[in-house]
């Protein structure tokens, strides 16, 4: 793989005209999107457009009624969740779901389930390091943790074991100011490891600074796909998504 | 959808057309049928009706707390047995019935009171089990305490109606215009309370007690009424009962007792009172129906159970609601 | 009321025992309620259909040990059988809770109706004679203590595994968030079969030393489910030990009734102690803690 | 009130546990009616039929049936059950003034004064104790001890003895009443000081008896006490296994199973159903035999006048003793049998030791 | 000026973690003050302390004078202290008009405002006339904020507490709520005190900002003030 610049032109992820939604109500609609292998995309878009739910499509948390999902190339759409994850696909997701009778120590054990425990102590300090409050908190039950401390957890536990693509849905969500940089300098990190990034953020501006391309959702469909800077530079973007800057 | 869905939905939207189209003649039927019964069927099954009213009215003890409030009470089959063990006790001491049922829904809504007060600081299956105890308790009683309880052998109940009465109009019938009134009064009672911001509270309660104190619920006082309502309703069903049904023995209070109480509100639907009715008519005419098939009666029955809880998790009148909406 | 040495051994000794027995069935239906929040009515029925395969086997002229091993791997089986055809028809739904306590309420009246058709009524598992020891001046069948035994070490490893393996930390994961769970790799329909499936086990095993020591009804399965559920509760669900100590407690409370008062107020015992402890505490002897 | 249908039927109507613990029992009484009910028709000419429905020992579903069978038109009910379900139906025949005969339920509150239809053609409770007591007598039993399951016979047992075991030169040393379900006796039985005792009684009905007499093997009660009694239900298959080949001092009341009656029906239902008659359906089978011969010998159906065909009836019955009733409907030409239970070669019998004299209610 | 709120020496312990250590601090009548802090710094649970809802170990909690650290939860809203969640919490079984009219019913409001004039307002200022038949676990996470601040208004409070309630939220929806949070604060007279981690908002929206650390009371000022001390910004700014 290239060094300098890892984005290849193979998808990593892709899905083909999905369609999905909660009973009677649809909130995707013959959506497409990909993401290609090494590259961090960003998705926007207003609350309620969709965002959350595109990620458990790709998850495998929800199924699509239609359409198709492929990972490197591999039809994935009927694969349940604790499958894709054996393929390199997490996801944090915007409820965190964490343990909540387990301490923050068994929560991020539980992170390397899938590859029962390899290089646990490494990963668990890398966490550590990045979160040095759950170092401090790691016996304190999850379910008793501040907002922003249980939203490090979920990140921590996600990078508890080895992936190829990382989604991340509003990661920054409750953390004090300080945090969020460290978080996306830590997102540079991880993708310059090789690991493909999807990132859902309300800080738009932030994200899509970091981000390689961007992706604007809006009614469950995709309304506007291109390079991060370009939309940085959209009055249209700017105007609706980041508070006109 | 399978065709035979589309089959089924097509039936279905034409039924309920055809009932909506109809209300007040269909109404005024089953008024008239209501009214009618008792010179239609033969005593037996009048009996069993007016046992519907009575499982009628007892499935409000599993809807106001379980279905709204969310607590889960498996006392109700004491609570009922207290009903009707009090009304006898209290007519052998002299009371008149009619007194005799007042004073025994009062003292049955004090025992659930104050088996509330600390019960209802638990929530969940704690509270489940401590209800369950207390049901298994009561029975315990009755049986360790034959000489004032009659013990497994159990009680003779006097009747409710004076000879002159009875001498009029059969006394099956008397029971039966009772009770169908008794239940009515019941259900115009719990759908406007439930209906009411009482209701409200109970559902708030049931979500969040944190949720609901901080928008000014008193979540434990509204717990411990809900409790006691339930207790209070069994007392009213049980003090009915006792004279209608003649006799009471312990296991008729267990907690299988309990669990067709619950029952005819989960098949009425736990959020529909006017689906109380046909929880009333499956937990009472369903045993009845099967009671052909005597060896594997039971085992239908439990097969029965299950499906109705699989395919009817709302209940017949969470689904004719459903229905109804449309 | 005076207890005397031999009294008092005579208690302890049977209140142990029994205490045991309970722990196997209230730690079975504690993994299932604690990963799959299922208050499995039907718990005690793992207990009495084990028992009663046994003693169908045997009546068969199979030798005790392979039947022993046919019911519990019988048990099993059943314990999967009753998550994928029936617990599992009600994930996600309302009131999960309750329609779970009615349905597996459904289980116990046909699998005590059909222990009825098959067996008729009381049937003891005829128990390989080990002899006998006289303490504190009464005969005590050896298999009394064995059994204790058998069911205290069961219980240990079943501590060992859910604490430090994988497998049993991944069913308190599924227990507090299935979700999250899925999202870090694990099959949570597999998780709920094995849990079912060990719960039936556990119970199972309780129900082969029962079966031996006592006798086994049809009835017997819903007898240990209120036992089992008092202790759960009374321990605090989810806590291991606490359903240790409830069930120790448990049987001392039984035993000494039994002994000392009488044994119909036995019931009236053991519920007024759960009573009392929940009245004092509403979430159990170690309530909160783990 | 009369039944819906005011035409009678030549149909005895019979609700019996079919399903539900007393599930066993009851089917055994059912076998016994029906070798009755053949027997009875073989000399009729116009049949008499049974109408048997599941009342599962549950004095409600029992009810339930009693009303179903009123509604159609039977005149008369019998049937085997425990205690609360004769007392429920007590109550109904009463009301509903249609007879109603229990073979086996010995509470004394079934049979009230004035009550007009209900009939017991076995002893109760105290007619019962009265009779064994005789028995224990005539043994020179000294000091006695109960072990009794907590039902209306067991209670009566421990108070009859702790009030009028003097009278029959006896002495109550221990005494113990223990729910229905215990399946661990030893705390009971290591209360028992059988030095001092030389008789121990065990009212226990079917259930979990047997535990009770294994358990007592395994003790060794057998072999210190003299005399080890038991009630009707002992008579039952389920205690064969249990007793084993410790057969000493084993003694249980109940019927006669030996006289020529007895013998017939007996065999006659080993050849159709594969099973005995004992002590809990012999009494059925005479029961049915008893209301067929009112029916028939009455002109009418009427319930009425079944109910005075009883009120005078004089019958001999196969269980042993004889029958007619007091105003109550009371049985007072009862009498007590006390068997042994004996080894014959493979088989285990019951061999009738002693009759007490009448005793009456 | 008044103090609507006064917290004295205010200590709340969790087994071995200190969340709040004899915190000082006091809300003025009829501003809009920010409560600002690191992660775990314990503002929820000074919120929760405040709200009746966990009884702290030690201090005193004042609401207009009155001393209510015992009080329980709801009489706590009785007398004047409305809150929302950090996680949206509707009654999700009921719909709109019942969340909003329950609080009205269950609270104690001023009788001069009627439940409808009460009501008729909310819905408006919300823009939720829409949604007024609608259950409300069916509602967008925005929605649901508005519902649940919407419901603490019809109860008619002295003082509202939002925790991050702008959390989620896009940059113009942030705007907007800001809007109507200081019309709240304006229109009904009513005293905010609000927690918030975006600083741009914090900054704009609060008279009075409070910032605390690990439990305790750092430093109250005007935003300019706070956001520029140097503690603060070592441990929750960053650079
Ligand atoms: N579990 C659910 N059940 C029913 N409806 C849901 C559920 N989750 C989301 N929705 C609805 O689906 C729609 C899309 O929601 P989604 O969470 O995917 O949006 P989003 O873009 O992630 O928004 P946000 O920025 O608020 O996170 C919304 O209308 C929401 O109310
Ligand atoms: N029940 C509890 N048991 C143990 N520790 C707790 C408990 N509740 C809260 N804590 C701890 O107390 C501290 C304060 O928590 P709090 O929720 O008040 O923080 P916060 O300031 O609201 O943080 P955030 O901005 O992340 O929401 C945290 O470190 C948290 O882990
Ligand atoms: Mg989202
Ligand atoms: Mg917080």
């Amino acid at each position: 793989m290239d060094s300098e610049k890892h984005t290849s032109e193979r998808n990593a992820l892709e899905a083909n005209e999905i369609s999905a939604g909660y009973g009677e109500a649809q909130v995707l609609r013959d959506l497409s999107f990909e993401l290609q292998e090494g590259e961090i995309l960003s998705i926007v878009g207003p609350n309620g457009a969709g965002k959350t739910t595109l990620m458990r499509v790709l998850m495998g948390l929800i199924g699509p009624t239609n359409g198709s999902v492929r990972l490197y190339g591999d039809q994935i759409t009927d694969l349940p969740a604790h499958e894709r994850l054996g393929h390199g696909l997490a996801l944090v997701s915007e409820e965190r779901n964490l343990f909540r009778e387990m301490s923050v120590k068994e929560n991020l054990v539980m992170g390397s389930y899938s590859e029962r425990g390899k290089n646990r102590g490494e990963r668990l300090e890398r966490v550590f390091d990045l979160f040095p409050r759950l170092e401090e908190r790691q016996d304190q039950h999850a379910g008793t943790l501040s907002g922003g401390e249980a939203q490090m957890l979920a990140i921590g536990r996600s990078l508890m074991t080895d992936i190829r693509i990382l989604m991340l849905d509003e990661p920054s969500l409750g953390l004090a100011p300080k945090l969020v940089p460290e978080l996306f300098d830590k997102i540079r990190e991880i993708n310059d490891d090789g690991i493909s990034i999807v990132l859902v953020e309300q800080r738009a501006q932030e994200a899509l600074q970091l981000a390689d391309s961007g992706c604007l959702l809006e009614n469950g469909a995709i309304v506007h796909r291109g390079a991060a800077a370009e939309m940085l530079d959209d009055e249209d973007v700017i105007e609706k998504y980041l508070g006109g800057a | 959808m399978s065709r035979f869905e589309m089959l089924e939905r097509m039936v279905d939207n034409r039924l309920f057309d055809t009932i909506k189209a109809h209300q007040t003649t269909i109404g005024a039927v089953v008024v008239a049928i209501a009214v009618l019964i008792p010179f239609l069927v033969p005593s037996a099954l009048l009996f069993d009706l007016t046992l519907v009213f009575i499982y009628g009215m007892l499935a409000f003890s599993a809807i106001l707390p379980i279905g709204y409030a969310g607590q889960l009470i498996l006392a109700q089959g004491a609570f009922f047995g207290v009903g009707a063990y009090s009304f006898v006790k209290l007519t052998e001491a002299g009371l008149p019935p009619v007194v005799a049922i007042l004073v025994a829904t009062v003292f049955t809504g004090v025992v659930a009171y104050l088996l509330g007060k600390p019960a209802t600081r638990a929530s969940g299956i704690y509270l489940g089990i401590i209800t369950l105890a207390f049901n298994e308790l009561f029975v315990n009683f009755l049986e360790l305490f034959p000489d004032f309880t009659g013990g497994s052998t159990g009680l003779s109940a006097p009747s409710l109606f004076p000879s002159v009465m009875t001498g009029m109009i059969p006394g099956d019938v008397l029971y039966y215009y009772l009770l169908l009134l008794v239940y009515i009064g019941t259900v115009v009672f719990f759908y406007r309370l439930l209906h009411s911001e009482f209701g409200w509270a109970l559902l708030t309660i049931k979500e969040d007690p944190v949720l609901a104190e901080s928008i000014g619920i008193d979540a434990q006082r509204y717990r411990l009424l809900s409790f006691t309502s339930a207790g209070l309703i069994c007392g009213l069903a049980g003090g009915l009962f006792a004279p209608f049904n003649g006799y009471l023995s312990p296991p008729m209070f267990d907690l299988h007792r309990t669990i067709d109480i619950i029952l005819a509100g989960v098949a009425g639907g736990l959020t529909t009172p006017i689906g109380s009715i046909f929880g009333g008519l499956i937990v009472v005419l369903v045993p009845e129906v099967l009671r052909f098939i005597a060896e594997i009666r039971l085992i239908i029955y439990g097969v029965l159970l299950i499906l109705l809880l699989m395919y009817l998790p709302e209940g017949i009148g969470g689904w004719l609601r459903e229905k109804w909406e449309q | 009321m005076v207890v005397s040495i031999e009294q008092l051994v005579f208690i302890v000794g049977n209140g142990l025992i029994f205490g045991s027995i309970l722990a196997l069935v209230a730690v079975g239906l504690s993994l299932i309620f604690g990963v799959l929040d299922v208050p499995n009515f039907a718990q005690g029925e793992f207990a009495s259909v084990t028992g009663f395969v046994i003693v169908g086997l045997v009546g068969l002229g199979i030798g005790l040990v392979p039947s022993i091993i046919a019911g519990i791997v019988f048990a099993f089986v059943a314990g999967v059988a009753v998550e994928r055809l029936v617990i599992s028809k009600f994930y996600g739904r309302d009131e999960f809770l309750l329609l779970t306590f009615f349905a597996t309420f459904g289980i116990t009246i046909i699998s005590e109706n059909v222990l009825r058709q098959m067996f008729g009524g009381f049937r003891q598992i005829p128990g390989p004679d080990i002899g006998s020891i006289v303490v504190a001046g009464t005969s005590v069948n050896l298999l009394r203590p064995a059994a204790g035994a058998i069911a205290v070490g069961m219980l240990i490893g079943l501590y060992i595994f859910t604490r430090y393996t994988y497998m049993g930390l991944a069913m308190r994961a599924v227990a507090d968030d299935r979700r999250g769970a899925e999202m870090i790799g694990v099959n949570y329909e597999r998780i709920y079969m094995l849990t079912f499936g060990i719960g039936a086990v556990l119970t199972g095993i309780s129900g082969v030393l029962y079966g031996m020591l006592f006798t086994l009804s049809p009835t017997s399965g819903v007898a240990l489910t209120a036992f089992a559920f008092t202790i759960v509760v009374v321990g605090g669900v989810g806590s291991f030990f606490g359903t240790i100590l409830a069930s120790l407690l448990i049987g001392l409370v039984d035993s000494f009734t039994a002994t000392m008062v009488g044994s119909r107020w036995r019931f009236f015992a053991i519920f007024a102690v759960l009573f009392i402890v929940l009245v004092l505490r509403p979430e159990g002897l170690r309530g909160g803690s783990t | 009130m009369g039944g819906f249908d005011d035409e009678y039927q030549r149909t005895i109507g019979m609700p019996t546990p079919q399903s539900g613990p007393l599930a066993t029992d009851g089917e055994a009484g059912l076998r016994a009616s029906d070798v009755a009910i053949a027997e009875i028709n073989e000399e009729l000419d116009e049949e008499i039929t049974l109408e048997q429905q599941d009342g599962e020992a549950n004095p409600e579903i029992a009810l339930g049936v009693a009303r179903d069978l009123n509604d159609e038109g039977v005149p008369a009910i019998t049937g085997t059950f425990s205690s609360d379900v004769s007392m429920a139906l007590s109550d109904f025949a009463e009301n509903e003034e249609i007879p109603f005969m229990t073979a086996i339920s010995v509470d004394p509150e079934i049979v009230e004064p004035g009550d007009d239809y209900t009939f017991r053609m076995t002893g109760n409770t105290t007619q019962k104790l009265r009779g064994m007591s005789e028995f224990l007598e005539q043994e020179d039993v000294s000091g006695i001890g109960v072990i009794a399951a907590d039902y209306a016979m067991g209670r009566s047992a421990v108070e009859f003895m702790e009030q009028e075991a003097g009278d029959y030169g006896m002495d109550l040393v221990s005494d113990a009443v223990v729910p229905m379900a215990t399946d661990d006796f030893t705390p009971e039985l290591q209360g028992i000081d059988t030095d001092e005792i030389d008789a121990l009684f065990c009212p226990f009905p079917g259930g979990n008896g047997p535990t009770l007499v294994r358990q007592m093997r395994e003790q060794d009660i057998f072999e210190e006490v003299d005399i080890v009694i038991g009630h009707d239900s002992y008579g039952m298959e389920a205690y064969r296994d249990a007793l084993g080949d410790n057969l000493v001092d084993m003694y249980n009341w109940g019927v006669d199973l030996e006289n020529e009656r007895a013998r017939q029906a007996s065999e006659r239902m080993q050849e159709e159903f594969g099973v005995r008659m004992d002590a809990l359906s012999l009494p059925n089978y005479d029961a049915v035999h008893m209301l067929a011969q009112v029916i028939d010998e009455q002109d009418s159906l009427d319930p009425q006048s079944v109910r005075d065909g009883l009120a005078e009836i004089e019958y001999e019955s196969a269980s042993g003793w004889d029958v007619s009733f007091d105003e109550n409907g009371d049985n007072e030409a009862f009498q007590m049998i006390v068997s042994r239970w004996e080894q014959d070669g493979d088989e285990m019998r019951n061999v009738v030791q002693y009759t007490s004299d009448v005793v009456e209610p | 000026m008044k103090q609507v709120l006064t917290l004295e020496n205010v200590t709340k312990t969790f087994g071995g973690i200190v969340a709040l250590s004899e915190f000082e601090g006091s809300v003025e009548e009829g501003e809009i003050t920010g409560l600002i802090g690191p992660n775990g710094a314990g503002k929820t649970t000074l919120f929760n302390v405040i709200t009746g809802v966990l009884s702290p170990d030690s201090g005193t909690v004042r609401f207009r004078g009155e001393d209510v650290t015992q009080d329980s939860p709801h009489r706590i809203c009785r007398k004047g202290i409305a809150r929302t969640f950090q996680t949206p919490k509707p009654i999700g079984s009921l719909t709109v008009e019942k969340n909003l009219r329950a609080a009205y019913r269950f609270g104690e409001p001023d009788p001069a405002v009627s439940e409808e004039e009460r009501y008729q307002q909310t819905l408006d200022l919300f823009d939720l006339r829409e949604n007024e038949d609608v259950r409300a676990e069916n509602l967008q996470l925005i929605e649901q904020k508005h519902v649940d601040v919407g419901r603490a208004l019809m109860s008619d409070p002295a003082l509202l507490l939002l925790d991050e309630i702008m959390a989620g939220l896009t940059p113009t929806e942030k705007v907007n709520m800001c809007e109507t949070i200081e019309r709240i604060n304006s229109e009904f007279d009513i005293s905010v005190l609000l927690i918030e981690h975006d600083l741009k908002r914090i900054r704009s929206i609060s008279d009075t900002i409070i910032a605390m650390n690990d439990g305790s009371h750092l430093l109250t000022g005007t935003p300019t003030e706070v956001l520029a001390n140097d503690g603060l910004r070592e441990a929750y700014i960053g650079t």
